[in-house]
């Protein structure tokens, strides 16, 4: 490539987290502001929003009606739109509204709720705009952000990984969380990238990185049940970080409401 | 002839629902009429997100609200519903989350300090240009800044939105050979962080002096983290779980964020403030070190939140260094927890100041209420009036990117979050 | 080859010869809730009297006060593991300044490693793996190099778990062949077996007295009992026609249901042998690292071709899953890719038996 | 131990573009020796390396007695293949091979020889038409059928002329959709099988493409009285060592990578057609 690729990295409702993917690079981090123009990244400093890039990463999700219009426009400047992180790409924890009555909710927090400008739902990018690329996990790994950076700098689709967590498990040699405690684990569904770090570290996963490809959400939720879980439990289980992703979604509701009656 | 001049500024700002903020300037007669900092961060509502859910889940959702410093929030947490089951994980685990938390100060003050401060103070648009001139001081902060995160790691897997806590004590306890392998890299480290402080010091920092109140926790031995009495330098002295006695958030209109008042007045959380607050605290190295920079602390002058911060960093890195030392893999690395009703308060110290949880959670364990107080809805107020203060004094006549660029220093010196203390964009008059 | 009768306290010797021969030694030791391999330098650290209750989808360890070191069935790791490495580096390129590329191969330092407790399941797998990563076209030097100086000790398998059917594959419970040295534990120590001259020369440093009738008998009786044991089977006759007769059972579409396609069984299996491979490469492109780790026929990437997933759903999965492993195996290798050892019962979140599954789909008849 | 994965450095000598998405790179190891003993036989395929980015398994389509350099007509599909796009002359890039067991010239030495194509550009097939015709003598017929999607689909145009005119060959072209002008036929390739005219029993049969075509042209020849094993196809699996190591490309009990790609009828018929093999 003649010219560095321009790069922006926009922030919609979100914890700042997967942005830190790019600032925890360390040298990574002077070697892409050497290949690249960043031309905006407010939490790095170049701050150009409505400029025109031939790659743009989306964090948070879309809870506002000016953030709908943000991200039409973000769109329409970028050649290559990749969301990064559960917000972004499924909504994320904040789509946890999305089940109840968000104004209620702002009614109880804020004394004067007319003041607070907010949508009744927290939806995912994708849900807008189109997506050249998702990348999943909350936060999404700097590993996977690296590579996708790589292979678009070398002009080719990224790959993403999209097994289960269950195959990290064992080619980590962890033992299994589920079978050998009884731990609720949400591995045999969740898409794997962490490197399988809750059960590295004795505790069941908790889905922070969506629902992998194909997955039996419903025999893994008959076999939480088998493990004494509650259908209650069972739905928060799936409605948790990524409450939207399809499939998440649906054997959640089909258990119950999940947090809040 | 009288002219108004009504300054927008976008700032990208952390609160309870951190994110986009802007910050408002209206100007009469060369006089500041009023400073508004907006957040109109979309709100995420974490409190109603947290009802219904069980008490385990609590530091898993709590994380979420901030990627940056996601270890205080799982501390606050953790502390405020053991204070509720009346649990003491014992001294293992206090001094494991104390590591975690040296860890995420180390982080969090390492990225602002070289991504978002310095290059103010030594006039550069990013840390990129900054490298240019700097290389070496950008490297030594990226290192300082990946050893934070690999002291959360160690105890928490990853460290953004880390797996490792829970109420009780960690999931895991490290390997000793893990530990020794860190140690190594920690001890190598002090040199390089000792240099930062003087580094920072040696900054042409402008000179503004004002007064404010100061509110941090404190402890009877330690520099406060996770637990102590909430003091003032006004001479508040509390239990921290008396938090709301004297403490009342308000809401401001053009705010998503709620402010935060003592006795309804503004006050400053964060190093600074944990500094002026805690000298008699610090290890006597440290101590040495601070003598050494030439910076009379306490100090009422907020540019020095930057050497605040580089010698809280040095704080950190002794006491993990400490705490490690004598490290010992013990048989358990969590006390089991059996519920019970009831209410309880969690307060300890972010990279930006007091964070303070309390939770209502019935017999089964379930969530009832929440309410979070984070630094930023703290330090709101105190960062208007400073912003009313300095601007003033720098003068309202000189130009709007000189006014923006001088507010949004200001601003930085509380690094709200990172977002809002970055380097933005245009100013726009209305 | 008998050779003698190792009282238990003598065991710390095996260790020292082994180490002196310039062995490192893992075995059998308790983590994470379940026996699996790791350095082992102190008897003291075997899992004595330590007894796992497995079944489907489920294995606890219960402590007892018997004496014994190796009185439990196979953890989740078998020797696989140890030879065809979960995930590993393969070769690295690096692209100079005028664009010209260097290769280089990254080989695995040849360990002389020795393991301790192998089961007689895991060492028919071995030569299962053998054949397929050293004995077809291409030899396989990442697993040659790890397999060339691999010392074996064998301990003969008493207490199958309840998963376990290796009688009925013809794999177990005895070690017949392919050990250094093989053991049987008795209460109150082992009666020790050269299986090679490496073995015997181990054998030969140890405090041995004579073996007598007596314990030589009781062994024997328990590894009968063992085998009687077994509750489970898996017909001895090649499966290979009844299940490609069957390819559209029901059946496949009912453990459909049930099966979460995450690929945990053909990860604990000890003779599966997919893996993927990929490219780890530097932000500036001069470097990239190929490497491989294990794949699964469970997985989406292992049957994709541009434009379509051979294997979409579940159904497929499984199906490629038992016929590879009891049917086509025998195409390839000879004899099923089946040992007996249980594991992917065990280790299956959802508890599917493979045996269940086979019987119901045509494969019944017991242990013929 | 040779270590069969580790690719050597190749070089692209000459890149020329077939059609919008297919391309041949003539390439030539950078190393003249190991350039000199290289040898292949059509059918086979080589693993080509894009530096960073991956490995995909690529027929070779030139003559294999063609010393200088060694050609590869790709389509652009997916991620490596359109960053080899990409490359241009003296571009390096890595390679291993050949592997696989290619088409059975020798056996089908004095026999009609029937190439069936489907789908965009079939390139291991194309070898075998240049093999043929450069040693003409040794075979009878040629039978050239070839199926795209869309008539701007069909490369090398000119050529499927050429080879009309020569002796004893027939071309039989068709496509599912033809713009104005096409001189072939416009439908499915295998609606043309009763123009062919050749000698069922003294035939071997050479295809490639869409499992869907293959299974209709198969049926359509047994009818005829080709022998089973006299029919031959070419399968592509997914593939990532091409030794028989991954395990990627079973099909059944077979290793596409080494017991094939090219197969014949009665080696695979048990499976072929079932979805999920
Ligand atoms: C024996 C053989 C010979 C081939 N000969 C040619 C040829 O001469 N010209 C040509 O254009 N194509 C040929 N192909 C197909 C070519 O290999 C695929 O189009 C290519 O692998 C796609 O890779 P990609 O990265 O561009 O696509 P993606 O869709 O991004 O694929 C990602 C990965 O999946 C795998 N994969 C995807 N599709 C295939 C496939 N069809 N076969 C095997 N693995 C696949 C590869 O590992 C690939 O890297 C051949 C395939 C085989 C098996
Ligand atoms: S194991 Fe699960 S919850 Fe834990 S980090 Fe990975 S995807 Fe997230
Ligand atoms: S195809 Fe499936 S069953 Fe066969 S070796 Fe590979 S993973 Fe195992
Ligand atoms: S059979 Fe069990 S272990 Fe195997 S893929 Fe299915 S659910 Fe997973």
């Amino acid at each position: 490539m003649n010219q560095r690729p321009r790069i922006a990295i926009h922030k919609f409702a979100s914890c700042d987290g997967c942005q830190l993917a790019f600032l925890n690079l360390g040298e990574d981090l002077l070697t892409l502001a050497r290949m690249t123009d960043i031309v905006h990244f407010a939490e790095a400093g170049p701050v150009d929003p409505e400029a025109a890039v031939d790659i743009a990463f989306i964090e948070g999700s879309i809870s506002t009606p000016e953030d709908e219009e943000r991200i039409r426009r973000v769109r329409a400047n970028s050649r290559y739109l990749v969301t990064i992180g559960a917000c972004a790409t499924a909504g994320g924890v904040q789509a946890l509204r999305n089940f109840a009555d968000a104004g209620e909710w702002i009614a109880s927090i804020y004394a004067r709720p007319e003041y607070i400008q907010s949508l009744a739902t927290s939806t995912p990018i994708a849900q807008h705009v189109k997506v050249d690329l998702e990348i999943w996990g909350c936060p999404v790994s700097g590993r996977q952000v690296l590579a996708a950076l790589r292979a678009l700098l070398s002009g080719v689709p990224p790959w993403l990984e999209k097994d289960k967590v269950c195959l990290e498990c064992k080619r980590r040699q962890t033992v299994c969380v589920m079978v050998a405690r009884g731990l609720p684990c949400m591995g045999p569904v969740t898409r794997t990238g962490c490197g399988a770090i809750c059960p590295s570290f004795g505790r069941d996963c908790y889905a922070c990185y969506g629902p992998a490809e194909n997955p039996n959400t419903e025999s893994l939720a008959r076999r939480l049940q088998g493990l004494g879980l509650v259908p209650a439990a069972v739905a928060r289980r799936f409605h948790f970080i990524n409450a939207q992703a399809p499939g998440f979604a649906e054997t959640g509701a089909r258990r119950g409401k999940a947090s809040h009656d | 002839m009288t002219e108004s001049r009504h300054i927008p500024v976008q700032v990208p700002v952390l609160a309870r629902v951190e994110g986009e903020g802007a910050l408002e300037l209206r100007v009469r007669d060369g006089a500041i009429e009023e400073v508004r900092l907006r957040i109109f961060e979309p709100p995420r509502l974490f409190e109603k997100l947290l009802e219904g859910r069980d008490y385990t889940e609590v530091p898993d959702m709590v994380a979420r609200i901030c990627g940056i410093c996601p270890v205080a929030y799982q501390m606050s947490a953790v502390h405020a519903i053991e204070n509720l089951f009346g649990a003491d994980p014992g001294p293992w685990v206090r001094a494991m989350r104390r590591v975690f938390y040296c860890g995420e100060w180390i982080q969090s003050h390492s990225l602002h300090i070289h991504l978002l401060a310095a290059p103010d103070f030594l006039g550069y648009a990013s840390v990129v240009e900054m490298a240019g001139k700097h290389a070496s001081e950008v490297r030594r902060g990226l290192k300082l800044q990946a050893l934070g995160n690999e002291i959360i790691r160690l105890l928490g897997a990853r460290s953004v939105h880390p797996v490792g806590a829970r109420v009780g004590g960690f999931h895991r306890a490290p390997k000793p050979e893990e530990v020794s392998a860190l140690l190594e890299k920690l001890r190598a480290a002090l040199p390089e962080a000792e240099g930062l402080a003087r580094w920072t010091a040696s900054f042409d920092l402008p000179r503004d002096e004002q007064d404010f109140t100061c509110v941090a926790l404190r402890h009877p031995r330690e520099y406060p983290m996770n637990e102590g009495r909430l003091v003032s330098s006004q001479g508040l002295d509390i239990p921290a779980d008396q938090f709301e006695t004297r403490f009342a958030e308000r809401q401001a209109p053009h705010s998503t964020a709620l402010h935060c008042l003592l006795d309804g007045k503004p006050y400053l959380v964060g190093p600074l403030a944990r500094l002026n607050l805690n000298l008699d605290r610090l290890p006597e190295p440290v101590r040495e070190l601070v003598d050494g920079l030439g910076i009379p602390f306490p100090s009422r002058n907020m540019h020095h939140s930057i050497v605040a911060r580089a010698i809280e960093i040095v704080i950190a890195l002794r006491e993990a260094i400490r705490l490690l030392e004598s490290y010992r893999e013990p048989r358990e690395s969590w006390i089991a927890i059996q519920p019970r009703a009831g209410n309880g308060a969690g307060c300890t110290e972010a990279p930006r100041g007091l964070l303070w949880h309390r939770y209502e959670i019935d017999a089964h364990g379930k969530v009832m209420r929440a309410r979070i107080v984070p630094p930023t809805s703290q330090n709101q107020s105190r960062i208007e009036e400073d912003l009313r203060q300095s601007l003033q004094r720098f003068g309202t006549d000189r130009p709007e990117e000189a006014l923006r660029r001088h507010g949004e220093m200001v601003i930085r010196n509380y690094d709200p979050c990172i977002s809002c203390a970055t380097h933005f964009l245009e100013l726009r008059i209305t | 080859m008998e050779t003698g009768f190792l009282p238990r306290a003598g065991f710390q010797a095996l260790l020292d010869a082994l180490h002196r021969a310039g062995y490192r030694c893992v075995g059998p030791q308790v983590r994470d809730g379940a026996i699996v391999y790791d350095t082992l330098n102190e008897i003291g650290t075997l899992p004595q009297g330590m007894h796992d209750r497995q079944g489907p989808g489920q294995y606890r360890l219960e402590s007892t006060a018997s004496p014994r070191c190796f009185g439990w069935a196979n953890g989740p790791q078998a020797l696989k593991p140890f030879l065809f490495a979960p995930h590993e580096a393969m070769w690295r390129a690096e692209r100079d300044a005028r664009g010209a590329l260097h290769f280089s191969e990254i080989l695995p330092a040849a360990e002389t490693l020795a393991v301790i407790g192998v089961r007689a399941c895991d060492l028919a797998a071995l030569r299962l793996q053998d054949r397929h990563f050293l004995q077809g076209k291409f030899a396989d030097p990442y697993y040659a190099a790890r397999r060339e100086n691999l010392f074996l000790v064998a301990v003969h398998c008493t207490q199958p778990a309840d998963i376990c059917f290796c009688a009925s594959t013809g794999d177990g419970p005895r070690a017949t062949e392919d050990f250094d040295i093989a053991l049987d534990e008795l209460d109150d120590g082992y009666l020790v077996q050269a299986g090679s001259d490496r073995g015997g020369a181990i054998a030969a440093k140890l405090p041995l007295t004579p073996a007598t009738d007596a314990q030589r008998s009781q062994a024997d009786a328990e590894l009968q009992a063992a085998a009687r044991r077994q509750s489970r089977g898996l017909p001895s006759r090649n499966l290979r026609e009844v299940l490609f007769a069957n390819l559209e059972h029901p059946r496949w579409a009912d453990v459909a249901e049930r099966c979460l396609s995450c690929g945990n069984c053909t990860s604990v299996c000890p003779t599966c042998f997919c893996h993927g491979e990929f490219d780890e490469t530097a932000l500036d492109g001069s470097r990239s690292l190929h490497a491989r780790q294990w794949d699964s026929c469970f997985t989406q990437g292992h049957s994709y071709i541009h434009g379509m997933t051979i294997r979409a759903d579940t159904r497929t999965r499984y199906r490629q899953w038992l016929t590879h492993k009891l049917g086509s195996w025998h195409e390839q290798y000879g004899r099923s890719g089946c040992v007996g050892c249980g594991r992917c019962i065990a280790w299956c979140p959802v508890g599917i038996d493979i045996t269940e599954e086979v019987r119901a789909i045509g494969g019944g008849g017991g242990h013929g | 131990m040779v270590n069969a994965s580790l690719p050597h450095e190749i070089e692209v000598v000459e890149r020329i573009q077939e059609s919008p998405t297919i391309f041949t790179l003539r390439l030539r190891f950078t190393d003249p020796a190991q350039h000199a003993a290289f040898r292949f036989a059509p059918g086979q395929f080589n693993m080509l390396y894009l530096h960073g980015v991956g490995e995909v398994p690529i027929s070779i389509v030139s003559d294999p007695e063609d010393e200088k350099l060694f050609d590869h007509t790709i389509r652009v599909v997916g991620r490596v293949t359109r960053g080899l796009e990409q490359l241009q002359a003296r571009d390096r890039l890595g390679m291993r091979g050949p592997y696989g067991r290619g088409w059975p010239l020798k056996q089908a030495e004095g026999h009609d020889v029937m190439i069936i194509t489907g789908g965009l550009g079939c390139a291991p097939v194309v070898s075998v038409i240049n093999y043929v015709i450069r040693r003409r003598d040794r075979f009878r017929r040629l039978i050239i059928m070839q199926g795209v999607k869309h008539s701007d689909d069909l490369i090398w145009r000119s050529q499927y002329s050429q080879w009309s005119k020569l002796r004893d060959t027939q071309v039989l072209v068709a496509a599912d959709v033809g713009v104005a002008l096409w001189p072939w036929h416009i439908g499915r390739v295998t609606e043309l099988f009763d123009q062919v005219v050749f000698e069922p029993s003294q035939a071997m049969i050479m295809m490639c493409g869409p499992q869907g075509m293959m299974q209709v042209a198969v049926e359509h020849l047994l009818r005829r009285g080709v022998a089973e094993d006299h029919v031959y196809l070419s399968m592509e699996r997914n593939m990532h060592c091409a030794a028989g190591l991954c395990g990627h490309c079973q099909y059944g009990g077979k290793f596409v990578c080494k017991d094939g790609p090219v197969f014949s009828y009665s080696e695979v018929k048990a499976l072929f057609g079932i979805k999920g093999f």
